[in-house]
């Protein structure tokens, strides 16, 4: 086991291993699309990877650049149109996870990639919601993958852009919400994952070298830890060499 | 009835100062030409619509063209901001723009109740978001069956939708394969179709595999054959994305006056695609897609 | 995972007593092969759903399998009546047939919402007909943007689809093309999928052309290898519509006992679909079809 | 001009005079199929087929046996599903001219094809709506041909399957159908039209041979007539040849 590895590969390693092989998992830009590829190339060979594109089934010979890459048609088992890929995939519940990342995230989850600062006089405008709406309210589960930083992990969004846990476990419930919610947050620190009673975060495992007081420093509100805090399992060889050389992913690797 | 003409002549007839214009193609098939050539014409006041504002949108932001944002994810896919976008949300320059946001999934249902002649489609989306409460027009509605409360969005129809493709006859029956967004609820939608090709093809290539026709030719007002027009964006099937041009850019947008010395010299500079496809050889030999031909089914009886 | 399965163990394990079943295909397509051997394993109790219930139908009721019929159109086309039909509904024989009436548009939007995931979608239809007076399933919703008054019909998700098709894989990715009809709807509103195919096919014949995918794989419960498994009714590409069964079959059903001899004769009294084609090599032979094939386009980048 | 020609052929031909160039027409089974492939033949080669089986503009080879039959796709424009006909096609408004028929017509137009008696407990059962509701409601206007026999022309249907002009003019509009309504219906003895301010059915021209009293006996109300009765135009040569040789129509000419 490589001891060289940097906090970026723990996390998509870490996103890797939430996936079981044979699921149905909605792909979104960024991490997630190396971590599901690096999945499928690893330990979950049928995974079905559906892109918001309508790419079904795809399997990429290059580690796609976007979400509507050619080379997620090329070879893929079908393609469909949007309103089909909404509609018949994500809101018929056939969806088993869906990935989500964001710009802040509070304690229930919930996730902004809209807006910093006031909507209507933003201090900065960011992309807004994409599919991440949809994927937060109707896939049965979501992992969200984002780096721990203080000015993410706040007490308090400035908008909600896809629902988490709202104020609490039941709340999703409560508003007809579909799709079951968060499963874990995925950090450059640790994984978190949500307690049953409230919904609310709380810390699993550190990465190697991550500390407690590391992770409380980079949240803003006060975390919750488990009982049974453990250390995140390291990169394999064989991740490290998917992600680096099938994927020529050093460079991000910092 | 014969629809060929000039992208100069399309963009003047068919799209008007104030329309409202669905530029669609999801990553594939972006209507590059058609955009630069609505800047050339200093097209003004428009109601843009498109999930993905993406470059093109950026640029002809940039250029002054719009007035108001009909979207559901501005940025610079794989890369980071449009930054024009953001001057004009958070600056207001060259002018301020006004924004109509949705999700993906909601914006696509608005065009296919458009298409679908209904004034509204219901959804399970939207519950727990803060898009409605900036967004009047995502709204409640009940299951008359049922009584669960679902949401609703609006039809919209725009003005005119333009449309890149590989291939229509002339008389503008249209055909695509690879992703296929939501171009055809966009063009049912809309009460104007100008559909952009790589190849004008004879009827028979379109009648030897009726299966790949997206919009038929009644609904199309215009079929221009521009070879490369959505550059920067891809083709399948005859051209790569350019990832170089997405991650340039970032530096040529961060600035203003740097995004108007590229609106000048590739917009404003150019009388048309074909000189703009001469100015960059190597980039339109290097993106050129390899074959990969699938095999031919059987529509015999 | 691989879902291939003979009709008999699929029929067996994947329709139970009582179920909904959906069985589409319009005119093209229709899962005759599947309906036999449901008759063969004397399946009862059915709801059977269908916008035109054919002579598959027809022979399914005069089998006694159905209790109840979803459909929008009870005739042979071209032809005249479907006479079991008849005799169920105006007669009660072999039993009294329960009916769920809809036009092509309801029933299609109901097993649209069904595939959609929402209860109900609206329409600008059914005003001033009579269908909604004898079917309470057809109701009013209002408008949440404009107030208009429109009508619905709430989703339908049927326990199982069968669906007839020109190919899959062995994991059950499958692949259409002629008319579709609503084959996508009802394989994405049902709970369990049967695909009937003429081929089984390699993945990579799947993959050389996605955008040909209607149903994916792993929608499908189950892979049924039958060719000339929808005969009397076609397969673009592979047979012909046997035009003279549909008219024969005016005469063979106009009578119980005619029906109930041919049932003998050509359902009970063989074994499979293997039997059947065995029986009539002449009418194989000449409903085969001319090759037409399309061009091929390209997939690469 | 020929002056051999059956009541079917003469009901086919004004059928097909009916069309424009280049409209956009629904077509039907049976006599509808054979009258606007009639006019594609003839007068109207630019004329775009649509069925609902999702068969767009249609070229057959040969006179289609049903609205589903193989040669309505090969060699079309384009094929499209079920939902997308009915709404992208037809609700959207693109449709110029539906055709429909039926077992029963009344005055306004409204057209049974359910039902004859009580619909839970029919004399005869017929095949029902089809996709016809949807045609009388939605298609910008509807041609109607059926033969002309007091049994199908009566003063009050069993059953309202497709909406015509309802009980008058203006009920269409107060009901909010966006379609608008039918323009006429060609029968076997000749042609009627509808009284703008009544939506009534009037008799415009008659049939060669044909008689008024003839008509007023096969109608099961008191019929009304234009004040400048005309004869119907016979079938040309052209015509007549496109029927019986090119579509081999003669068996049922009679």
């Amino acid at each position: 086991m490589s001891r060289n590895f940097s906090t970026y590969e723990i996390m998509v390693t870490s996103a890797a291993r939430m996936l079981r092989d044979a699921e149905v998992v909605f792909v979104g830009i960024g991490i997630p699309n190396v971590a599901v590829n690096l999945a499928r190339r690893t330990r979950c060979p049928n995974l079905v990877l559906i892109y918001e594109s309508g790419a079904i089934g795809s399997q990429p010979e290059r580690l796609p650049t976007s979400i509507g890459d050619p080379a997620l048609v090329t070879g893929a088992l079908g393609v469909c149109s949007m309103p089909e890929v909404f509609q018949y995939y994500l809101q018929r519940g056939l969806i088993d996870v869906g990935f989500l990342g964001g710009a802040q995230i509070d304690r229930y989850g919930n996730l902004n990639t809209t807006v910093i600062g006031d909507y209507h006089k933003p201090t900065t405008r960011l992309p807004g919601s994409g599919g991440a709406c949809e994927i937060a309210a109707l896939a049965r589960r979501t992992l969200i993958v984002m780096p721990h930083k203080r000015r993410s992990f706040t007490e308090r969004l400035d908008f909600v852009t896809s629902p988490g846990y709202l104020g609490g476990a039941d709340a999703r419930q409560r508003l007809g919400l579909p799709g079951g919610g968060p499963q874990a947050v995925i950090t450059d620190l640790g994984v978190l994952k949500f307690s049953p009673d409230q919904g609310e975060m709380v810390l699993e495992s550190l990465h190697p070298g991550a500390t407690l007081d590391q992770v409380q420093e980079n949240t803003g509100w006060l975390l919750r830890a488990a009982s049974q805090l453990t250390q995140t399992e390291p990169p394999s060889d064989e991740e490290l060499r998917v992600l680096r050389e099938e994927f020529g992913q050093r460079a991000a690797a910092s | 009835m014969l629809k060929l003409a000039t992208m100069q002549d399309a963009m003047n007839r068919l799209v008007h100062d104030g329309d409202i214009v669905a530029m669609e193609g999801f990553t594939h098939l972006i209507p590059f030409a058609a955009g630069h050539e609505l800047i050339r014409q200093r097209r003004r006041e428009l109601t843009l619509v498109r999930l993905t504002p993406d470059l093109i949108f950026d640029q002809m932001i940039a250029a002054g063209c719009a007035r108001k944002l009909v979207f559901s994810w501005a940025g610079n896919p794989g890369v980071g901001s449009l930054h024009a976008f953001r001057r004009a949300v958070e600056h207001g320059f060259p002018r301020p723009l006004e924004l109509e946001e949705y999700s993906h999934f909601g914006l696509t249902l608005r065009l296919q109740a458009g298409a679908a002649g209904v004034p509204f489609l219901p959804t399970r989306n939207f519950a727990g978001s803060d898009l409605p409460r900036v967004n009047p027009r995502i709204c409640r509605v009940t299951c008359p069956h049922t009584g669960e409360e679902l949401w609703s969005v609006p039809a919209l129809t725009p003005d005119v939708a333009i449309l890149h493709a590989q291939r229509a006859d002339a008389e503008g029956n249209t055909q695509v394969w690879g992703l296929v967004g939501v171009h055809k609820e966009a063009a049912f939608a809309a009460r104007r179709v100008v559909v952009v090709v790589e190849e004008v093809v004879a009827p028979e290539v379109i009648r030897r595999d009726p299966n790949r026709t997206l919009i038929p030719g009644f609904r199309v007002d215009a079929v221009v054959e521009e070879p490369f027009g959505a550059h920067p964006s891809y083709v399948q099937g005859y051209y790569d994305r350019d990832n170089d041009f997405y991650a340039r850019w970032e530096e040529i947008s961060r600035d203003a006056q740097s995004l108007a010395r590229y609106l000048d010299e590739w917009v404003y500079g150019l009388a048309d695609r074909r000189t703009y496809r001469e100015k960059m050889p190597e980039t339109v030999e290097g993106l050129r897609a390899r074959q990969m031909l699938c095999a031919p089914v059987n529509y015999g009886y």
